[in-house]
């Protein structure tokens, strides 16, 4: 293991960064001065830039291969976008600089508004969440002040039981009461079961689309039809529009509130955990419930329009993450109207030739044709003594990722693959192949898997001991 | 033009081996009337060299703060980020990876991670940190939450000098959880009027929120509020600024019970307001509360150190509803930011921004006390941002201001209107020197007056 | 400020360790009357902050050709670079290593200057590359000494139609091996008089040089000057522009024996002219009298395919005094950013940018012939630069044109006299676009003729 | 291995870069147009990459750990430089552009001339040549033109036997006869000897200072004397400056010529071969035959000065390799007098420390006090079949780099150790233990380092195969 940063920056000597202190002030009689000791670690620029260069050769990481983990969308993350993100003329603008100094961040903002309503089909995005599930958040939001302007007193969304964790997370801290609706027998929503379920209580369905199967809803046009008879709002979670791209378009389809993770779709790269950015869509009748402030064009000059009656407010302090628009919108303007379908095509076709491949060795309950993803269970290798998890090691042993696993729950053992349109199918082969490898050694040599990862950096970790008693900070000695 | 690398020879073998004939048949659980005709209208697609064009000329269209001398604060700071953040921060190893979570081949976001925690808990003096929030604002407002879970009380008191766009996050969120916000207005000198807190404290509040230093700039009496929130049983949250806390108490001294701030001081470019680092550390006996992902050293089956996730089942991916949040992604590679920045600047480094932040404000401050037409409502009682009173409209002052090169502020009129329309609030970084402050000075001296 | 990392206390134990008590016993060789008194007078040290400043400012005095209108050329060219190549050439596993000693540890580079190799191998149609020279005119300057050495010949019949830089470069490396250098002007059309060209050839010469395109832009009949030089039994050196191997014949389609070039072309900035790329491309059967690094595959023990540094006694470090030149560090890194660059465009992309730029520059060609005051001596046998002849002294015509915002090209008077005072060289690349050309024609028209 | 980037982009797909061709000439009679094929590449833009990386992931560097390489200065590389050296003010100049147009450009180097003249002693530098072994050959010819005007035959150049192999090889090509001085018992020149082999022929004396051995010339004020006495001019090969920094400027001790390497001493990086520059100082009589152009300052306005009657010409066809002294100039306006000092200081004191570590495990045939670097020898070794080049190939087992071997010649079994001034006492501990480690395993079991190395990404490879019959060039297919 690589020693922490506080062993190696420990009475070190570092390099000095900061501009010439020419205002020095003696007495400065300041209440409430610190007492105790900070304890930053003191390290030379060298050991520095080691010590991250250690810790980054211990990443995987898309630059290095294929990372198929389902509903996360890793497609590669062109190198000119970052180049583009870092200009001084984006990076180095105070939010509260006067508009004439900030057109250009303007025009790029409202160009990549007007660029995400016409590929949702919606009306109005404001871009301000600062990722996919704050989007939920927002979009929960606009639907509880809603109804409230409605005066009406809708308190249950519904939310499949595929559905992603944040999805009913969102609904709670949003104030709304989460209940499930079952899937049936091909991992769609049942019209027949939804009609049951909704009913005057019912504010929204929060539907994802396709769904976290990779799973398009066949009856979509129904589901939509038997929730706004009932003056329910459909909330799509468009976290895996990579599929849809140039082929549906949300608003289209009666989809009202929806969102976009612009760090799966639109190829900004997801920084270890963050940041991405969720933009939310409306239709029109609910545009004017969006956060401000609202970037406006006006006669070729672009403005931040600060109030609008009825919005739901802030939920950032800003404008959202400006940083990752950059990225997606140069991505946008790169692909245009083709780009963006072949992206979703590719998507498509990757996933329908792994699948099909992959389904030979690992069991496949709903059959295709899928989506940008499919889910197969590792549950056929249980008779070995084998689990999903042990399947995901061991791929990393052939210097893969592995899948997303465990998830959606309504599979059993699940592993959730997502090849994304970047990959193309020499790759695809060699990962099938390894799959197939796998599935072997789990008949022939069990303990390989079990044992399994054995050339990582470090070997499987204790996840109980650290959830049993955390130590989430360096103390200044280790543990035993 | 897109980075797909399928050739037309791998989709006809894709297709084969699917065994169909046409892409088209895959598109079949998508019923036709639902897809789009005629394709998007979008512009036409770009090569680079295109792209890099147009985006260079938007960029162009911008006249970065960061590139002239600007007194704009509010939440976002002009600092000096020294170049070993940029070489990490653009290591594809930390940039495009994902949240980790196949720990084996993740070490080192997760080790990166872990020091990132250990730093801020040192930094606010508190027991543990999470692993980032989006921005403060959020921050605060899930420490709200979880206040509010934790006493299992519905009232937060919360100060009127508060940043109105953190307020306005705050309103926008708290309802949700059926949470009352109350206000704690400023007192003469600008900071909590104690009496006003105890009083409101009496009535079952879940907690207090401390800003620190508070919007005005202004250090509050946090060791006094400290008490009188817990001795009503409250707890303390404190929202303080990074960079503060090289000089002032942090929140552990005060035994605040959740510390939460922005860490955008903390090595990260302005960038128009975004990606900005919510941080968040809280006493461990509250760990379990507490919302994001968090990063615990562990051992691997051979016994080496090595860093997992933890505590998930507090996250929605586990508990779903239950959740202490619905955060997912977070701001992980500003977080990264966060801990290279303060490694490169170390202990001296990192007390000199502060040092000089402090004192560079406070020179700027005695140069403009005594300038007609200028007025310094609060005191010296500031870290490193404040109050600024001109005898003409804010808004006639700043341009005045930016003919001569200089970002003097942000006008305080509109969001605080007792303040007067003349209020600035103006902050100064280690960036400023004596020259800047002295030009500052003399526009306010030809400007400030009126004239 | 410098950045040593041992602190006072390692200083201490390493003396103690050492068995001295100060540092000063470790300058005992140094006597006291050999040392620098009272130190170095320099500028002060500068911290990161002031030296980003400092450097920022110079860098704000220039005002670089790539973010204009430009037409300069004669040897460094303003082109596109696509951005992998600087993502590639900043990381630090290439940038900051050594030559690759150790093979075992140097695998990347290794492979990367063995790509290098062969992707130059294959835009000349020579059997093999080496891994780099400074620039083409010291690659020019040892592939001289290489023929002379391997024809045992001292004569090289060089073409005036050459840089004048590199034809400097030439004259203080050539005497130190006795070498002659003989002019082969040019004809009427601006390329070689073929008859010269056998007349100087039979009285015994290594080799002939042939510039392809030759420095007024101009495309030689490579075909026959190759033939003349073999029957004579000389060896054709063809110095030639990477980028317009995309379109015209390779040396090795006209059987040159060695070739060399300028590579800043591929994908390496102008940088003011440094650093810059030399490559080296011969017949198998000259290799072993080649400068330079070689690179070639092999197996490691266990069978695995590898690579290596080979032929190194060729070299100085094993050979010293009898070694094929004195070369040691090379360009490798600028070698890479070559492989990155025609990589990266791929064989399409390559032969795009050859297309656009002989395009281009033929276009605004035409839209020069005929413009009253402008004339072009030498028609349109040119690649993608092309002499311009105004009516006044090209200085003004130059001077005019940068109003306008253009760089019009480079002066070609003061080293070739007899083209005239008005005479310009003129590089058009696949950047320029129509609007500039239109506005360039617009500048001829309205300075060219003088008014 | 990794596949070669023809085979991963053979027939592949590949992005597009290149601004629109807005002029496409439809009749173009070109004469030799090629006729074979180009046969790049086709390759996506993530596959390359990939490519890329995964090479890069395979290289030893300065940001992973200490390089000990002897004479090749391996220090830090400041980030802060790299950025600074790509800012388009610098980076997009052409350098036919007019002076007004490039001031900053020749301020910067006629800076960094003026600071390394202060640094050396010298009158004068050049920056043109672009690298070490292009200033000796610069250097050489100013000697020649020197002597060729004073109408002086001189055409031997003396040279140690301990000098680098640039040293005689470069004085061959400038025309001159080198000829060894070999070296006393202690590693030096005997003024005895070298007052003996200087005669009316000799031009110059070619030395290194400190000498490759790490040695400073003790005798270096009598050894400069004899050179002077004969009419002869001395010139220092100025590669291992990094010891001498603020302590010995070597024009106030009789250097006539010399030449430094920027990417050694002023922190520039090596690229894994170069580029690197070697500007050339020479004492005031030897001025005027400094290449040209020259940089030059007249009322703070800096210009190029084209002619002098007496210059060698040019060795590079522009300015040298303008990039590198960017990053030279910020290292030493970084530095400044003080931290250039402390260079020195901190490269001799670590080589010292590291020199009473490691000989008491290796046989050290000169010792100390060292300069910046010391060579031990291997051959105490020999007696259990082992040989200095298995003592390097072992050091990359334990995820070190190996210091320079066989070299210099003069010492058997060379291992030359550089440990620089940025590596603190820690890193030469760990260095120092693995060496004691390695001599142990030597004795106890030497098939270790025999067979070394085992942990990287390749084996021992058979370098006589490949000088038998090299394979400069990927054919399409592996050779057997
Ligand atoms: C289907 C789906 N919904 C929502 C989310 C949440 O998005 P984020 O992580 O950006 O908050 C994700 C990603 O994790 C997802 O895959
Ligand atoms: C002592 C010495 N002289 C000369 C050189 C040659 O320098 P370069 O490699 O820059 O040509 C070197 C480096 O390799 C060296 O160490």
């Amino acid at each position: 293991m690589s020693a922490t940063i506080f062993e190696k920056g420990k009475n070190g000597k570092s390099h000095s960064y900061l501009p010439p202190h020419d205002c020095p002030l003696e007495k400065l009689d300041l209440p409430g001065r610190r007492k105790s000791a900070l304890d930053l670690p003191v390290i030379g620029e060298q050991d520095l830039i080691r010590h991250y260069v250690e810790l980054a050769s211990k990443n995987y990481h898309i630059d290095k291969g294929m990372y198929p983990l389902g509903s996360c969308t890793m497609k590669y993350n062109p190198v000119v976008n970052e180049e583009l993100a870092r200009l001084e003329g984006f990076n180095g603008l105070h939010p509260l600089q006067d508009e004439e100094d900030v057109q250009g961040a303007l025009e790029l903002m409202y160009n990549l508004q007007e660029a995400l309503c016409e590929i949702c089909g919606m009306s109005a995005f404001t871009l301000q969440p600062a990722a996919g599930a704050h989007g939920e958040l927002a979009g929960m939001m606009i639907a509880r002040d809603y109804f409230r302007d409605r005066r009406e007193n809708r308190k249950t969304v519904l939310v499949p039981d595929s559905a992603h964790g944040t999805n009913p997370a969102s609904v709670v801290t949003c104030g709304f009461t989460p209940r499930t609706v079952p899937s049936n027998e091909q991992g769609l929503i049942d019209p027949a079961v939804l009609e049951r379920e909704t009913g005057p209580d019912t504010a929204v369905l929060m539907l994802t689309l396709p769904n976290t199967l990779g799973l398009f809803e066949r009856d979509i046009a129904r589901v939509v039809e038997i929730v706004h008879r009932a003056g329910a709002l459909v909330y799509m979670d468009g976290a895996n529009m990579n599929a849809l791209l140039g082929i549906v378009k949300p608003g289209e389809i009666g989809m009202d509130i929806m969102h976009l993770n612009l760090h799966k779709t639109f190829s900004t790269p997801h920084g270890g955990g963050g940041p991405g950015a969720g933009p939310v869509g409306v239709r029109a009748p609910l545009e004017d419930y969006l956060p401000v402030p609202r970037v406006v064009k006006e006669k070729e000059r672009f403005s931040l329009r600060q109030r609008a009656d009825k919005s739901i407010g802030r939920v950032h302090p800003w404008y959202g993450n400006f940083n990752v628009f950059v990225k997606a919108y140069a991505y946008i303007r790169t692909l245009g109207a083709a780009g963006l379908r072949e992206v979703a095509e590719n998507a498509i076709l990757n996933a329908n030739y792994l699948m099909k491949k992959i389904s030979q060795w690992y069991y496949l309950k709903y059959p295709g044709p899928c989506m940008h993803e499919f889910v197969v269970s590792g549950k056929n290798l249980k008779d070995y003594g084998v689990r999903t998890t042990d399947v995901a090691k061991r791929l990393l042993d052939y210097g893969l990722h592995a899948p997303t696993v465990y998830f959606p729950l309504i599979v059993e053992e699940a592993l959730m693959i997502e090849p994304v349109e970047t990959e193309k199918k020499e790759t695809l082969d060699r990962f099938a192949a390894v799959m197939e490898r796998i599935a072997e050694e789990a008949r022939e040599n069990p303990s390989l898997l079990l044992e399994a990862p054995l050339t990582t950096p470090v070997r499987r970790l204790d996840e109980a001991a650290a959830a049993r008693s955390p130590e989430l900070c360096w103390s200044g000695e280790e543990r035993k | 033009m897109s980075y797909v690398q399928n050739t037309e020879r791998d989709r006809k073998e894709m297709l084969e081996t699917i065994g169909i004939s046409s892409f088209a048949a895959l598109l079949d659980p998508v019923s036709p009337e639902l897809r789009v005709q005629g394709g998007l209208k979008l512009e036409e697609p770009m090569s680079e060299a295109e792209v890099v064009e147009h985006l260079g000329s938007l960029a162009g269209k911008n006249r970065p703060a960061s590139a002239r001398i600007s007194f704009l604060g509010g939440g976002i700071y002009d600092r000096y980020i020294p170049a070993p953040v940029r070489y990490v921060l653009s290591r594809s190893e930390f940039y495009t990876s994902y949240t980790p979570y196949q720990a084996e081949v993740s070490q080192g976001t997760l080790q990166a991670i872990y020091e990132y925690q250990t730093l801020i808990s040192r930094l606010t003096a508190m027991d543990s940190a999470n692993a980032s929030m989006y921005d403060a604002s959020t921050a605060l407002a899930e420490s709200i939450i979880m206040a509010c879970a934790i006493k299992r009380r519905g009232r937060v008191l919360v100060p009127s000098a508060l940043s109105p766009r953190v307020r306005a996050v705050l309103d926008s969120y708290v309802p949700g959880k059926s949470i009352q916000l109350e206000d704690l207005p400023w007192g003469e000198d600008g900071t909590l009027d104690l009496e006003t807190v105890e009083r409101k404290l009496a009535e079952d509040a879940a907690a207090v929120v401390l800003a620190q230093p508070n919007y005005l700039g202004l250090i509050e009496r946090a060791g006094e509020v400290s008490e009188l929130a817990h001795a009503q049983g409250a707890l303390l949250i404190a929202l303080v600024d990074p960079v503060s806390l090289a000089v002032l108490a942090p929140p552990g001294e005060y035994d605040a019970d959740i510390a939460v701030g922005e860490g955008q001081s903390l090595g990260i470019p302005q960038s128009f307001g975004g990606p900005l680092l919510g941080f968040m550390a809280t006493k461990n006996q509250y760990i379990r509360k507490c919302p994001g992902r968090l990063v615990s050293a562990t051992r691997d089956i051979e016994g080496k150190r090595g860093y997992v996730m933890t505590l998930q089942t507090r996250e929605q991916h586990i508990r779903r509803e239950k959740a202490t949040s619905n955060i997912c992604t977070n701001q992980a590679l500003c977080a990264l930011a966060a801990a290279v920045y303060l490694c490169t600047l170390g202990e001296d480094g990192f007390r000199e921004v502060a040092r000089q932040s402090l004192e560079k404000s406070h020179t700027l401050y005695r140069m403009l006390s005594g300038i007609p037409g200028c007025s310094l409502p609060f005191g010296e009682n500031f870290f490193s941002e404040f109050v600024l009173r001109v005898s003409v409209p804010a808004r006639r002052f700043l341009d005045r201001a930016k003919r001569e090169g200089i970002l003097a502020g942000i006008s305080l009129g509109q969001d605080f209107p007792s303040l007067g329309e003349g209020a600035l609030l103006v902050a100064v970084t280690e960036k400023r020197d004596r020259a800047e402050l002295e030009l500052y000075r003399d526009v306010a001296a030809a400007a400030g007056g009126g004239k």
